[in-house]
């Protein structure tokens, strides 16, 4: 198994949930972030100040998958995140040792 | 001493006019705070921002111009105003001073344009609304106030609306139609085969605060546009209308609510502070001829016409953010509308002329004003500012600006 | 000349009326923040709900029904209100506009009922409390009203309290009482071995907002009570009344400072606010025999006993996510007894007879609504509704709808 | 009959005392909120807490010695206030209740003392600044304020502040200007080289709710400060005062609009509410003798004079997280000098002679108090404090204590 | 070492806390995550338009531990966790190369 | 190529994130979180009773890099998150077996 971490912006939220549902996975942890990279932030202004803000927001998806599925959600996840333009985010893929579902102790693949 | 009486009678009267003026004022913070919960923070900084501002134009422009139009030295029953110099002089033998008439007045005019900021939340260019609304209140206001309340050629006609549900209400919502045309939805907001994707305001204590601060504003409002207290018959009729106004609202907020809870099983709250505004918009028009449970019924209907109201205009794709074109707008109306069940001095032919005059006035005036700024500087922010938020193209600063992730 | 400096006092009685009224009405805002502050942000559009709707309601309500029972036409020092048509007609040579005595009662009645929200937050189900709304603003209320106020038996046995610590706030926080009894604590506020985990509310400016809108509206609360301001004796009362309001709720915020400092070491800020409001509460009772000393002492006391009645009520384990039962109730009843130090025309006797009336009638009228309403649909949430939420299940909306994780 | 109408004006100017008085008590319900939104979550239970305590304590403190130096038994033109007993007695034939005037002056005293917790916010300790305040409320302003409107010297100097640009608002600032010197920098406030880092403060809604709380209550401060109402020319000036306080505070907010995009091209939300209030404390020194348009003139110039002030305390390295210093201060100070230019009563010399007594005394006093303090119990909070916030250290509870990550 | 991540429902995270310190466990890191799963999500309603949402308000806890820790954790964590409806969460397990303790620069097994 | 995380004190951000970009780092994944541990919470108060609050505000960073970067950034981030007082935080490293670049579909150390 596998646990893929993708980075996205926030407005793609919706698309990209739609493009996991049906690639047929069916849970997903999402969190928001701030985002540091390429995509340069933006200058502020308080009280005739200005200040630099590099942190970007972020929505970061967390899905447990069985192996065989990563391709196809690493496809299925790019191209609905995908606007072309810096800062669209990354996919991580990370190994995954053991799943426990808490309501059933079910394992593994069982449990995702 | 009969001097003395009359000079202490001049200062009541031009006391109850300031603290009416001042009520009416606090109405600014109502229309600030109501947006500011209404709209998504990454856009809030920018609509307080253009509801202080808009107060102070308004303010600014009344007193270079508006109230000259409007008031002074008009010949009675004409199209078109006088020109003089400012608020004009003190009338001799007046029954309040003249700057307390105009703080009055004053304060109106933000009210009409404060209308508009909520109907074109959340997409609408700051610079482009703070230019129309130089011209929305220093003259198109001023010019259909002029019509009827400064005795213009509606007030011969026998249109009558006692604090300004067309007048106020309806013209302002006339205004904020035209741009809401022009402008177009918020991105997100209507989706395929007409459905509707609603956009939640993100501070439902604000939105009530604002509510609350309008509702109590209202008593200046309507009770300072019987324009005089002074003597017993006044007085009554003050108190009558304080009442009616707390009627109305009340049975508007009850009546959204069940409609609320019948139609979908719950409390809409922003609905129910809706319905109350709805109430006190429709009162609006005539808070004193009818008796205090004729009142309750017609804010109850309104309380019901804002919600149906508010599907329809999500039906014609017409995106308002908060309501106002339903609030101001088709119960203003309908406020209009009720006058003559209640008002023999009033006819429904009139009531009818006199609506379809500002409407369509306002809202030619107002499509040209805004045409002409969408030709020239663009009324809408561009789809990439929409998306990251008004707030920090528009003024720099989040609403919230900590850290923690929007 | 003589009758127009009569109707010249009547406009300004009249208008003295109104601007109080306005001043109370504005206390619906008051509780409505101070209520959204003080809890859970999951709850927090319920009980914005709860709050503009029972103002509604008591509006409503007091004009159908309970100003009738409660001032029309009544016997004097009867038990039974006599039962006429809505709120009668104005006397000959009143000394005010009828209507604006009513709106200056109405509000009031708001008040009583906004006290019951707050004690019984985040967990009686919306509608159980919106029914009970009805009977206590329809006519509990207006019948223990008539027994002081409306001139019946409590009036005349001597019993005084000027503008409500007992007849408004102590009435509203037994009807709080029985609710909170009828309705057990919230999940997880009282532990084992009388553990107290107390349950933060979410919103601390807000709850400081609708402290300070209070304090505000009780000028309009106390100062309106002396029902007359239109020469030199009532207008030096009403002033006084003011001093003395101000004074109480200045040392109440003080005093609870101190003994928060001095049991904790910190500034328990909720500590203080409800300091402040319980020195408000105990003048209430009796805002103009004192003179602005004493009433800066009864308020520090108020202060003072407010606190360990809060923590008194923990160990109970009577929940009250406010404060209520201790501002209103405890401190309404020491406003109450501390009345003949100061006043003569008062009785120890006299002030606990009718205070245990107005508890007991109050108590036991609502006990029986509650219980009714317990019995048939039920006044407590799901436990599942109360861990998700009331906002979700009651009214649709969070309060704070946007993705931030709750 | 000639009784009836003699007590109705008494009546009438009390109530306007009142009212007036209402309305400046409300502004510490704005100070509340404009703070608190200016400052960081962390810190925001605590400005809170010291908002409302500071208000208590300045009625409390004004109650028992404050109103007595400032204005019972005084010698006229002199130095040193009598001492007597509280807030003395009502005068025989006085136009309105002794007790309406000493609430009016007492929630100005509280107004000074607000001044000072904005600038000293987010690191001076709690109880150092209450310490402070009793000292701030109960000597130093009745002291300076005695000298001008008690009848002192400064009176009879020819010194005109007509509600107190420099009595009220410049003194607070000195006051707050000795703190921001003995207390440092907000950590983090000040870089390398001059730079300076914005400290965003955490709710814009609330600032903007602040600062229209205190343009409503300027009504009351201005409005109130001509002191009589129940004549013509009286409620003329009131009239006159309530338009051109609210023009200067357009104005101001425009201006400072205008300068923001002009500079930096954004709307910079904060410096146009600093904007309106500099347009308001200007426009204080003398709302009655110019005209509206002169006064929308001494706002604008206010509104744009305030925005560099505040970029030069930055430089200055004098850390005023909410502008008080500058909008104070600093517009206190331009309001008092161009008071002569509409009023031929004052002259720049002794305008320049009483900002300067004022200016020094106060200024001089409030450090010798707060060096005392420092000296003492200390006046900083250590930087762990400052890190972690003031709420938890002082108070206990955060502002927003829900679960979500600060 | 492995790295224990539990996703939970969070009027839970209480308990969870607790049987995490009796299973003698020094640390954790929690977080607010928004869930999307079987559980389905509830129908909200904003001025008159219902829409479903379907992101569910979960605490995330990550949980560095000892390999031989682990079965004892997991079942710690499911018992508590565990109310037997739908939506209880899921416990992760991933390997972890190395702790730094930032203090002392300590090593992993010391770090944690 | 290695999935660093690393938890900190949230006043230590400004000066981690320089720690980082000095490194020659290019991009973070930054989030809220609350930790438990050895640093001990604080007793609030409210309403007249005190409670312990265990969990303390810190920042978490996720920082995807090249094998060879790691000691380099640990070092790097052990120095500028270092105050000596317990409660610093951790650094977790965890294998990373792919990284895509949804903009350009990059992948790997490419996309980092
Ligand atoms: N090395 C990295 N480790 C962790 N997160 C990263 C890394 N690089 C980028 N990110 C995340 O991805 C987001 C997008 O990266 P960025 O470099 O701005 O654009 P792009 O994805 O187009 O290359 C960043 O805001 C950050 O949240
Ligand atoms: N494949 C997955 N990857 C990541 N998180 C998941 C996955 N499946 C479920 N989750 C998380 O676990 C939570 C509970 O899952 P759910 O399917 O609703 O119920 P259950 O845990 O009872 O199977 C979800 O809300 C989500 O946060
Ligand atoms: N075993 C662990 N698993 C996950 N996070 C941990 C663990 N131990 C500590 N942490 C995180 O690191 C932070 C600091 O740990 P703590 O034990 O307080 O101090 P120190 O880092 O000085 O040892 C904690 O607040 C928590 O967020």
């Amino acid at each position: 198994m596998k646990m893929l971490t993708a980075i996205i912006k926030p407005f793609k939220l919706d698309e990209v949930r739609e493009a996991i549902m049906n690639a047929g996975i069916a849970g997903v942890t999402v969190s928001e972030v701030k985002g540091f990279g390429r995509q340069k932030g933006h200058t502020e202004l308080y009280r005739g100040a200005e200040y630099q803000v590099d942190f970007l927001p972020k929505v970061k998806l967390e899905i447990a998958i069985k192996k065989e599925d990563v391709d196809r959600l690493v496809e299925a996840i790019s191209a609905a995140a995908n606007t072309g333009k810096v800062g669209d985010g990354k996919i991580f893929i990370q190994p995954l040792e053991q799943v426990v579902r808490i309501r059933t102790g079910e394992l593994d693949e069982e449990a995702l | 001493m009969e001097n003395t009486v009359t000079e202490l009678r001049f200062a009541l009267d031009t006391f109850y006019f300031l603290i009416s003026g001042v009520l009416v004022m606090w109405m600014a913070a109502g229309f600030a705070m109501l947006e500011a919960g209404l709209v998504r923070s990454k856009n809030t900084t920018e609509i307080l921002t253009k509801n202080i501002v808009l107060y102070a134009i308004a303010c600014t422009m009344f007193l270079l111009v508006g109230y000259n139009i409007m008031y002074v030295d008009n010949s009675a029953g004409g199209w078109l105003p006088s020109f003089g110099s400012l608020i004009g002089i003190q009338a001799e033998g007046a029954d309040h001073s003249l700057e307390s008439d105009f703080f009055f007045q004053v304060v109106f005019v933000a009210t009409a344009m404060s209308i508009v900021s909520g109907a074109v939340a959340e997409r609408m260019k700051l610079w482009a609304f703070l230019i129309f609304s130089v011209f929305l209140t220093g003259f198109i206001y001023p010019m259909e106030g002029y019509w009827t309340w400064g005795g213009g050629f509606l007030a011969e006609a026998g249109f009558s609306d006692f604090a300004g549900s067309g007048i106020v209400h309806m013209a302002g919502a006339a205004a904020a139609l035209a741009a809401v045309i022009l402008l177009g939805a918020r991105k997100g907001k209507f989706g395929k085969n007409g459905a509707v994707h609603p956009i939640p305001g993100s501070n439902m204590p604000l939105a009530t605060l604002g509510t609350l601060i309008l509702w109590m504003g209202w008593f200046g409002f309507n009770g300072g546009s019987q324009l005089a207290l002074s003597n017993a018959e006044n007085a009554s009729a003050v108190g009558l209308i304080f009442v009616n106004t707390n009627a109305a609202a009340a049975t508007g907020a009850i009546a959204a609510l069940i409609v609320s809870k019948l139609k979908w099983g719950k409390a809409d709250l922003t609905m129910i502070l809706n319905g109350a505004l709805a109430g006190l918009v429709a009162i609006t028009a005539d808070p004193l001829s009818p008796t205090p449970l004729f009142a309750a019924g017609i804010g109850a209907v309104a309380g019901i016409i804002v919600i149906y109201s508010i599907l329809t205009f999500d039906k014609l794709k017409l995106d308002d953010p908060v309501g106002a074109l339903s609030v101001h707008g088709v119960c203003g109306l309908f406020g209009l509308l009720v006058v003559p069940l209640n008002n023999e001095g009033a006819s429904f032919a009139s009531q009818l002329y006199g609506a379809a005059v500002i409407f369509g006035f306002v809202f030619v005036a107002s499509w040209i004003v805004w045409s002409v700024i969408k030709v020239t500087m663009g009324v809408r922010v561009s789809a990439e500012e929409e998306e990251t938020g008004m707030d920090l193209h528009d003024c720099g600063v989040e609403a919230y600006p900590e850290f923690t992730a929007r």
